[in-house]
């Protein structure tokens, strides 16, 4: 078992552990948390897979931008709801 | 002169559209005449992009196929733009990229490329579906197209994988050498879902009943004819040409196509809402013309989808005018709509006797042709269901059209103005001159070559 | 855990490993680890002659732009599409800002200045390197977006200049397609390379790459940006 | 095993679309389901010995290099879905303030 076949193991389990969790979130804001520490396992499994272009687009992306746009969503909800 | 003008103006149109909002409806109308234009000039052949050919790089590839299904897209759009400039001018910009992406969608021949202009026809769609101001069903439309194209990109993934190509034509000869069917069913079926969502064939279609249920009359047009023509000319390159069904992914998909055309005409049959009617019976006609594309018969499914697109056309443009002047749905609250407007009246009839299939009409052809051409392949049973489902569609189309002609109590007022009657006549003549005149379908041979994805010069 | 979740879990995990089933078994879809691109169309991309006729050391971005660059107009345009698409399903005027009551002190605001600055320092080399190190027009542009994104985050009276947003937007897109139809017409095909190619590895290399990539990276940003403005703004009083 | 998860987390993303009937769930799902595709289209391009697509010095050949195709459509995949998932959170949006919830078996005349 080289150590790319240990890392690869561990990166794909969490995976889906994350997606699992992250579908069966009770409250909306751990489901968009765990969606944006899976866009993270993601890049770490790009780089695995020797993919740095595609690793920095889903950083940026991935990780940064839609978990942005998702909880400004949420935050505009719950500013309606105390209003 | 290449044909990727057909996508490069719109785009740089759409682009440039935003500056000005003012001026988006009138761009479109002026591009879509411009590509209907080219459309004559270009000749036929394979457009190269970017200076790489084939296996490097993206082509595009006009024939006869595409050309028929680029002047119906082009041609609608234009109609319906000018019947809703007032109305929806918002939404110009919108129709250049949905004409764009169609465009593209028809003539691109390499299989991501194909995937990227699904996409932006879909966007496009969703967009348009979002004027009907129900923004759950857009949702679910968006849902539903977006978990398509993903089925299909993994369907084409696999192929790559396996293949190497991603071209359509280097990838059918590739299918083609490697003679071990078991191999391709996966992506075969993953891509015939994923395009089936789209194309509104049965099992995968719950979005369209929300979305034509309550269109207006630039979304139901667009969606329920430009879009389905396009699609279901694309799904039949697709099925004649890639996908080799045989065996049980043949049976599965008949079974699945059958079903579609007889559970659409019951659902039409026993729905009292006028937009459902006509969209259970287009989602039927999704089906007939897709089994026809399974069994081989080109050319009556292209006259099938014309057809079927223009009176489509004309029936949701009429029924989604009178529901905006009425504001409710039901069968009996449109009731006597024709009394005080004959000539659209006699348009509407017109267009549902063809898709029907009445004698005198384009439909009665080329629904007597294509049986017969079934007959000919020894396809009993289908026939059997295709005559069944007419049957049923024959009784909700007569039923609703007496509901329409004669009123009861209620006067109801709906004024079409004078462009909305000048398209429906001209319409409406078309489909008459060309049931009675039947020399271009002789003319204008549509075989087995057309589809053809190189040009085997 | 409700049983119809239970049952839905292990329904999509016998899709799952059916798929995998269905892929192991048939000898022709190559395994993990093994794909030689040998077989594969992108043997041809490393060909000496091509490498230098396309003029990239990024492969990646050769096939981005140079041999597949259709695809990336697709691209953007769905990316034009989308920021389109929430501007008309927002709609309205909008005015005032969202207040999330979170006051931000002095500091934060002329530190998110400062380091806005650095963001697009960065950006700007990611976009102008994308022909030579990885990254590019898409993580270039997005990284422009984070930047504006700091800025609304660090002070909450700030407004973005939309109109110029969408001016730039407009521009860049329509610059990629007017390129693309020199290509057409000084070379003989949509998208064609009509500029010196240079070495491979130095700036200034890769022909109408750069230009390309560049046009990109503001257009994305400029996207991105608006989609960002038009989800923290909202109707109400000026 | 990497290509394992990714398959099975695009069928996670299926099993979460159909299940919730919340919005926002839903637009997760449909972005876990596009995570787990970009991850299968880049593991099909992997090799165990290649390294990733870039020349660094054109005198080094003999190279055994990872499959540039792959990665450059994942680029263009990756930016489309952002492309869906902002009109998607639009549409919630929109959604919340019309019916004031994100369930979509309380907005009425959702079936």
């Amino acid at each position: 078992m080289t150590l790319f076949d240990i890392i690869s193991l561990v990166v794909g389990v969490l995976l889906l552990v994350i997606a699992f969790l992250a579908i069966n979130a009770k409250k909306l804001i751990n489901s968009v948390l765990f969606l944006s520490a899976l866009s993270m396992l993601a890049v770490v499994s790009f780089v695995l897979l020797k993919a740095p272009d595609v690793a920095i687009t889903e950083a940026v992306i991935g990780s940064g931008l839609v978990t942005a746009l998702f909880i400004f969503t949420l935050l505009s909800v719950r500013k309606e709801e105390t209003k | 002169m290449s044909a990727i003008l057909l996508v490069a103006v719109p785009l740089l149109v759409a682009f440039l559209s935003i500056l000005t909002k003012k001026f988006a409806p009138y761009l479109l109308i002026l591009v879509g005449l411009f590509n209907l234009v080219m459309l004559f000039l270009l000749q036929d052949g394979t457009v190269i992009i970017g200076g790489f050919d084939q296996p490097l790089g993206i082509n595009l590839f006009l024939n006869l196929y595409s050309r028929i299904a680029l002047l119906l897209i082009n041609g609608l759009i234009v109609i319906i733009a000018l019947l809703n400039i007032r109305e929806y001018g918002k939404f110009g910009s919108i129709l250049l990229l949905a004409m764009a992406g169609l465009n593209g969608l028809v003539l691109t021949v390499d299989l991501f490329n194909f995937f990227v202009f699904l996409e932006i026809s879909g966007i496009a769609a969703y967009l348009i579906s979002a004027s009907n101001k129900k923004p759950t069903n857009t949702f679910q439309y968006l849902a539903l197209g977006a978990v398509g194209s993903s089925l299909f990109l993994f369907g084409l993934i696999i192929l790559y994988a396996m293949f190497g190509t991603l071209n359509m034509s280097a990838m059918i000869t590739a299918i083609t050498a490697n003679d071990n069917y078991t191999d391709v069913i996966l992506p075969f079926t993953l891509m015939f879902i994923g395009l089936g969502v789209e194309a509104k064939l049965l099992p995968f279609n719950s979005w369209v009943k929300g979305v034509l249920g309550n269109s207006n009359t630039m979304s139901g047009p667009m969606i329920a004819s430009v879009y389905a023509a396009a699609l279901s000319f694309v799904l039949g390159r697709l099925i004649d040409k890639l996908f080799v069904f045989e065996g049980t992914l043949l049976t599965v998909v008949t079974v699945i196509l059958t079903a579609g055309i007889l559970l659409g005409d019951m659902m039409a049959f026993s729905s009292k809402k006028t937009r459902e009617i006509l969209l259970f019976s287009s989602v039927a006609q999704a089906s007939i013309i897709a089994l026809l594309f399974v069994n081989g018969i080109l050319a009556w499914a292209v006259w099938l989808i014309v057809a079927n697109a223009l009176s489509k056309t004309v029936m949701f443009l009429v029924i989604n005018k009178a529901v905006k002047d009425i504001g409710c749905d039901e069968t009996k609250s449109l009731r006597g709509l024709f009394t005080n407007n004959i000539i659209v009246g006699i348009a509407f009839t017109l267009a549902t006797l063809s898709v029907m299939g009445m004698p005198l009409l384009v439909g009665f052809i080329i629904k007597l042709r294509f049986l017969t051409s079934l007959a000919a392949l020894g396809q009993i049973w289908l026939i059997a269901i295709i005559l069944i489902a007419s049957l049923i569609e024959g009784i909700y189309f007569v039923r609703l059209l007496v509901k329409l002609w004669f009123k009861e109590d209620n006067e109801i007022s709906v004024k079409y103005n004078v462009s909305f009657k000048l398209v429906f006549v001209i319409l409406a003549l078309a489909l008459l001159v060309f049931g009675t005149y039947t020399a271009p379908y002789k003319s204008i041979t549509i075989d087995d070559s057309v589809t053809e994805v190189i040009l085997s010069d | 855990m409700k049983i119809k979740n239970l049952f839905g879990l292990l329904l999509s995990l016998v899709l799952g490993v059916f798929i995998i089933l269905a892929m192991n078994n048939s000898e022709i879809f190559p395994a993990f680890g093994e794909a030689n691109i040998a077989g594969r169309v992108s043997q041809d991309y490393f060909a000496d002659a091509n490498v230098a006729e396309v003029g990239s050391a990024n492969i990646v971005t050769a096939i981005v732009i140079g041999y597949r660059g259709f695809d990336t107009l697709g691209e953007v345009t769905v990316l034009f599409i989308s920021a389109l698409g929430v501007a008309i399903i927002f709609g309205g005027k909008k005015q005032s800002r969202l207040d999330l009551q979170f006051k931000p002190n002095f500091m934060l605001r002329v530190g998110s200045r400062v380091l806005f600055g650095i963001i697009l320092v960065t950006s700007f080399y990611i976009i102008f390197h994308g022909h030579l190190t990885p990254g590019g027009g898409f993580p270039g542009g997005a990284i422009i977006a984070s930047a504006v994104l700091l800025l609304y985050l660090a002070d909450d009276r700030f407004r973005s200049n939309v109109k110029g947003f969408k001016i730039l937007e407009g521009v860049a897109g329509s610059l990629f397609v007017i390129i693309g139809l020199l290509g057409l017409v000084l070379a003989t095909y949509f998208l064609q390379n009509f500029l010196p190619v240079g070495t491979v590895g130095d700036l200034l290399s890769a022909g109408i790459i750069p230009v390309i990539y560049v046009l990109i990276g503001l257009k994305v940003g400029s996207e991105i940006s608006g989609i960002v403005d038009n989800f923290l703004t909202e109707e109400g009083s000026a | 095993m990497i290509q394992y998860a990714a398959i099975i987390l695009f069928v996670f993303g299926l099993y979460g679309l159909f299940v919730n009937r919340n919005v926002i769930k839903m637009i997760v799902s449909l972005n876990i389901m596009e995570i787990g595709l970009n991850i299968f289209i880049i593991s099909i391009g992997f090799n165990y010995e290649g390294i990733a697509p870039i020349l660094t010095s054109t005198t080094a050949n003999g190279l055994i290099y990872v499959d540039p195709l792959p990665q450059a459509l994942v680029l263009t995949a990756i930016v489309i879905g952002v492309g869906t998932t902002a009109l998607g959170l639009a549409i919630a949006k929109s959604i919340h303030k019309t019916y004031n919830t994100f369930e979509l078996d309380e907005t009425g005349d959702a079936e």
